[in-house]
């Protein structure tokens, strides 16, 4: 057992976070999001030239060869800078489908220029009606000669509007919430048929709509075994819950220091109010969700590469039940201890909290994973 | 011992809300059900409604606008207005200002501000608190000095709600620097439209822009625009806190919103059944319910205690209304953001500002402000005095700790 | 709408309160419970003078026809006192069966009785495996010339080892879980086949394990229409329920004072404990809990009396979970506020808190009427 | 970084495991599941059992019995034992004085006690609650005057676990009454058959008789009985109380109680079906094992920064550990009584004091000890500094407020 960062992690940690110390500022931050695709084009070069872009990707795709704690340690310090690039979109989330299904080809393809930063891919898979159920999938996918063609709808989209490629899920088989006859497919997002509907959401990030209407997808498009989707559709979801987890953690670390600063500097009747027994005891509680935090996505990052899927989606899911928890409680109560100022635009704390809970309702909330834990007998055997 | 209403309370209610359900604007009542944006024109239209039924200021004194009705008469009047669901009154006007002009102003004050406030002519804000002086609201540093027929005054004001459409702000400005903070407080009316006033709008986290700073640079306020006598400000001001008794709990506002809760968890499906035949969600409904219900008596236990005139001494189920009534708002505001799930996402201010946009809404056409309800929503806990204070204030004034 | 008590019953909470706080102190009470049955008899006898043993019945059967409201400031004074004597189970539970199905025969020949302080009743009702399933009756009523033979077992039967007779709940047809077919009889605690075991419940009042084996029932025993007894123990306890919330509410309001008291007067670090803020702030989170408690005690003794048995049961069912909510949350504060010395069987509060727990776990707990009342759709009409 | 255990920490765990599951006694094993109590002679058989293998004082310096484990392999020993369930050896020996003594006690003392604390050929307890001294342990006032080769002890412990079998007790006394409060306390053993030594019980309301309060009428205690330098007994309590990092969340217990919980749930029905399948009572399980799994996750933080010899400086993570571990144990303990709903009323003290009584327990065998278990376990957030002192203390030591 071992909790100490390996010296190239340590060195990671240490040049994402002083690069995001330096670039992103609050008023930085705040000019990036009014940039097309609402953020950096030049610090996601940065990215690039620091390798995590490359992170998971294996060696003889191009990439690192990093692993789910490199990418904590990456998640982290972008939740800590309440990063705004597609990181979690095209490395994590389409370049996850890409380890795990791509074929040679494709990954060929793809991955370097991920890697170098010229490539921005988003994964398309749940729909309006899909809520949490990864299942849940009304496109369709006809076959078509040797290709497809896709029809239907794919909703909040993460960076889909930003995106040059996107990995698009549809039924190929099967019924509406079959776990069955899902597929995985490269479509070009100026493809003919393909319509995207860009917006910013509540943490200021963006996402999309996406139309496909008579969309053909060529057979070298065609991402691993048509139908049989699911189990990596749900591996790729759990590695990005880890990565969410790590992020809201960043996210947490900040809204607590911040918040005990602000309980040091700020004055009331005469004395800081971090003299206030119940506020210093408010601002504990919010250490110790944190740390709970903490703790819980130090555990999804070494489950999420756990072979076992079921013994990886109950950790994953149990550290998601606690970040959402944690990252709820934290937030309110930030906003709580700071008073009006925590509730303005211009104090960085509110947004913080929009993140977090934006994270939580991010492929399920904590009552939706706790009620999946439930189902699935608990994390203890009886 | 009967916590039902009498027949006369009963036909009165029913009067109310028949009146409530012909005369509220139908475009108002939708934007109130939907959670979108009441502009200033909808408060206008509406309390103009209100005033021509003599309703618009039912609480005041007879002799200026007030109807005279009971205590529990009060309580059904605002609860079904906040069911139907209705825009209140402007607050800072007529259950702010107005009461303390009535008890307080002289009778030149009376004559040319009231019937106004009543009939929204003027559009009122609230000058109390400063960036210095969150919960220590007494701290406060706006100085008004004294120069022949009128203050000087200089400071600033913040979370000014709706000071961008005010005609008139009240404000507590110190007019004796030199005496203990409570003791050199007054009471003053200003004319927004006064050379040396600036309004900055502060956007809150939800996008939205309620709130301002109102900054005061050499700011000439006429001697006679002073309510009461000078440096007794602060004894006005208690009063106009404390005459939050009956609304603050807004006990029909949540029944109102719990029914909206229950309407769109039975159009949001989770596979192949709508929400709320979901049990975890259905419990989550029932037990704010639950809360709701104890609190709708407790509020009734207060009114009843108003109405036998036991309204002196502090009373702990009045105590309990704010803290109660702030958790509960902010728990449907949390369920409601959960009904729609990721759609809670998509952050889409321009179906909040004007239901008339040409752009559809992203994904379910109701989900647009309830995510940004939710974060500004945060605010009931803090404003008016945060839940500490409150509960500082009953630990000593209730229980002698 | 009026909240004001009556002039009778004012009178009425003077004076029980007045006899409880003169005979209820807290060694009295440990020597009642040592007294045979667990209680005072000589109590009990003085709360027939009080008339409160005869308060809900009709005038015409010997009794002085109070409603719901007049038990709960009889329960909510017993609550304080923490009152051992079996007047739930006789005059709450016995005596509303009595009293919405009893024959005018067994009103005429038991009310009186019951009014003079002669007669203690139980009403045996819920079985071992029947948990807070008012229609799971195991135990079996077999038709018998005019009469019937009782056969099952009763469990947690209030104060059933000090009971002359017992009403007890017996199944002539349908299945264990059925609604229909449950009759309830009058037993004579003596009677042949009728075992009772009696022990001490946690709250140092007493129940009793019935075992019935051959019990022979006359015709003039048979309690209302035999097969159609659920709607009246669904009244009966929707009362009980009622009445507890008012005793339970007693009980809160004791532990609040006792410990808010204890805050002034316990020092540590120099000053006493109440100087401390969040102390202060856990103090007022105990009235608040407090006073949601009562103003829903109240509700329920208003809505016991409502002809409509849903509206009832919905408005009980509510109280019953702000009661159960409120009565842990306030016995583990006023605990943890007290802290060594709460925990001893010495010093007073803890008992309150058992009580409390007791409380709870009587006629279904706060989870349980939550589930019910979400599956009835809640308080407010959608 | 890799949070499981390395190959060499799970050959180990699956020694250790495989030791108690042969060695524990099949009786002691029963009465841990079942909740029932474990007397003095269960503890004795057991620590005994434990000395004889080298465990008993895993955790000591090797020249007294120590085995000189890694941190991680000390809390495989304790998360394993819990889990088994096994009782922990006398607290009071082996891990409060007996660590103190090996610290600051003279050679003398070593020789005399530790093999015996070992092999709990004394039984201890502890003397440092009184009446007066709650939170406030500093302020206590049992005194100890030096009178020739002896100090006279007059005073009154409180709170004294199982101070009914003891034949020693260390204790806190004022050697010197005109210093600071910490700084006139000595540290003192006293053998309990020395004349004026009186042990009151003190009835918990779950009815149990664990705690007493143990009173001093002018006892003489030989001045060798001193441990360390006179005035400097609050050091030595400081480092008796630092030392329970690694015990204290009680991670392996609460495993052991889950699956305990679990195991009822299975067997107990609502309605026609087992009470596990009850989705908002499975839901609650569950959700208290996300708490338990990230607190065992925090825990494991701390023991490894130990590992790397972090341990001087105050970690956020160890400060949580107590706390979140007595919330944890509560919370189990209320769902525990839950499972039997109305059958935790009966109060059946002689089935949890022996479980060879002739009657056959009221309602469910396994009922009995929930709810007293669950009132008994309100001390786990009292005890050791209540949970308020915990967080004043993380407020100031971690957070600087």
């Amino acid at each position: 057992m071992d909790f100490e960062l390996s010296e190239e992690q340590r060195l990671l940690q240490e040049s994402v976070g002083r690069l995001l110390s330096d670039r992103y500022g609050f008023e930085q931050r705040t000019a990036y999001m009014k940039e097309p695709g609402g953020f950096s084009r030049a610090l996601w070069k940065q990215y690039a030239d620091l390798g995590i872009l490359a992170l998971p990707f294996a060696e003889e795709d191009g990439g690192i060869g990093g692993g789910p704690v490199d990418i904590m340690i990456v998640m982290e310090a972008m939740g800590r800078a309440l990063v705004l690039e597609p990181y979690l979109a095209t490395v994590v989330l389409a370049g996850g489908v890409l380890r795990h299904a791509g074929s040679k080809v494709l990954r060929a393809g793809l991955i370097p220029k991920i890697a170098d930063g010229s490539l921005v891919l988003a994964l398309a898979h749940s729909e309006r009606q899909s809520r949490y159920d990864l299942a849940d999938v009304a496109t369709s996918a006809k076959k078509d000669g040797a290709g497809y063609v896709l029809d239907g709808a794919k909703g909040i989209v993460l960076h889909g509007d930003s995106a040059d490629k996107l990995i698009v899920s549809a039924r190929v088989s099967g019924k509406q919430r079959e776990r069955d006859g899902i597929g995985l497919f490269l479509v070009d997002a100026k493809a003919k048929g393909v319509s995207i509907r860009g917006y910013q959401t509540i943490d200021g990030l963006r996402a999309a709509e996406v139309t496909l209407a008579g969309v053909k997808i060529g057979a070298e498009d065609v991402i691993g075994d048509p139908g049989k989707a699911s189990p990596v559709i749900e591996r790729v979801v759990d590695e990005a819950m880890a990565a969410l987890s790590a992020e809201a953690v960043g996210a947490m670390t900040v809204m607590h220091e911040v918040t005990t600063d602000y309980l040091k500097t700020r004055k009331q009747f005469g004395v800081p109010i971090g003299n206030f027994q119940v506020l210093q005891h408010a601002a504990v509680d919010m250490l110790m969700a944190t740390e709970q935090a903490r703790s819980m996505a130090m555990l999804a990052a070494m489950m999420a590469a756990e072979p076992n899927a079921v013994e990886r989606h109950k950790s994953v899911a149990a550290a998601k039940v606690q970040i959402g928890r944690s990252g709820r409680f934290v937030g309110k109560t930030a906003t709580q201890l700071h008073g009006g100022i925590g509730m303005t635009m211009e104090y960085k704390v509110g947004h913080y909290f929009k993140r977090a809970m934006a994270i939580d309702v991010s492929f399920g909330d904590a009552d939706h994973h706790l009620a999946t834990l439930a189902k699935m007998g608990g994390l203890l055997a009886a | 011992m009967d916590l039902r209403f009498n027949d006369e309370e009963t036909a009165f209610r029913d009067e109310v809300r028949s009146f409530f359900k012909k005369s509220l604007p139908e475009n108002i009542r939708r934007k109130m059900v939907e959670g979108k944006k009441i502009g200033k024109e909808d408060i206008v239209t509406w309390q103009r409604i209100l005033n021509k039924k003599g309703w618009a200021v039912s609480h005041w004194a007879t002799e200026w606008g007030g109807t005279g009705w009971s205590p529990v008469k009060q309580y059904i009047f605002l609860d079904e207005m906040q069911q139907a669901p209705a825009p209140s009154p402007l607050q800072f006007g007529v259950y702010m200002v107005g009461p303390v002009i009535i008890a307080f102003g002289n009778e030149a004050q009376k004559k040319k501000f009231l019937p106004r406030i009543a009939n929204i002519d003027d559009w009122w804000c609230q000058g109390f608190s400063e960036p210095g002086s969150g919960s220590d609201l007494a701290s406060l540093k706006t100085t008004a000095k004294r120069a022949g027929d009128h203050y000087v005054v200089n400071g600033q004001k913040t979370w000014t709600t709706l000071a961008q459409y005010a005609d008139w702000i009240f404000c507590l400005v110190r007019t004796n620097p030199d005496s203990k903070k409570q003791e050199g407080i007054s009471f003053l009316l200003i004319d927004m439209k006064t050379p040396g006033i600036t309004v900055r709008p502060i956007q809150t986290i939800d996008g939205s822009r309620e709130v301002n700073e109102v900054f005061f640079d050499d700011v000439k306020v006429p001697l006679e625009n002073l309510v009461g006598e000078e440096n007794k400000g602060w004894d006005y001001a208690k009063f106009l806190l404390g005459n939050e008794r009956f609304g603050i709990a807004r006990v029909g506002l949540s029944k109102e919103r719990i029914r909206r809760l229950k309407e769109l968890a039975s159009i949001e499906r989770v596979g192949d059944k709508p929400m709320i035949d979901d049990e975890r969600f259905r419990t989550k409904i029932a037990a704010v319910e639950v809360e709701l219900k104890a609190l709708e008596m407790t509020q009734l236990r207060v009114v009843a205690a108003a109405k036998n005139g036991n309204s002196n001494k502090p009373d702990p189920a009045s105590s309990i209304l704010k803290i109660k009534g702030s958790e509960i708002q902010q728990t449907i505001s949390e369920l409601l953001f959960e009904v729609v799930g990721p759609y809670g996402l998509p952050y889409q201010p321009e179906q909040i500002e004007d239901d008339r946009v040409n752009e559809p809404p992203i994904g379910p056409d109701y989900a647009a402000p309830l995510a940004p309800t939710f974060f500004n929503w945060r605010k009931i806990s803090i404003y008016g005095g945060s839940n500490e204070i409150q509960k500082n204030i009953i630990a000593k004034a209730i229980l002698g700790l």
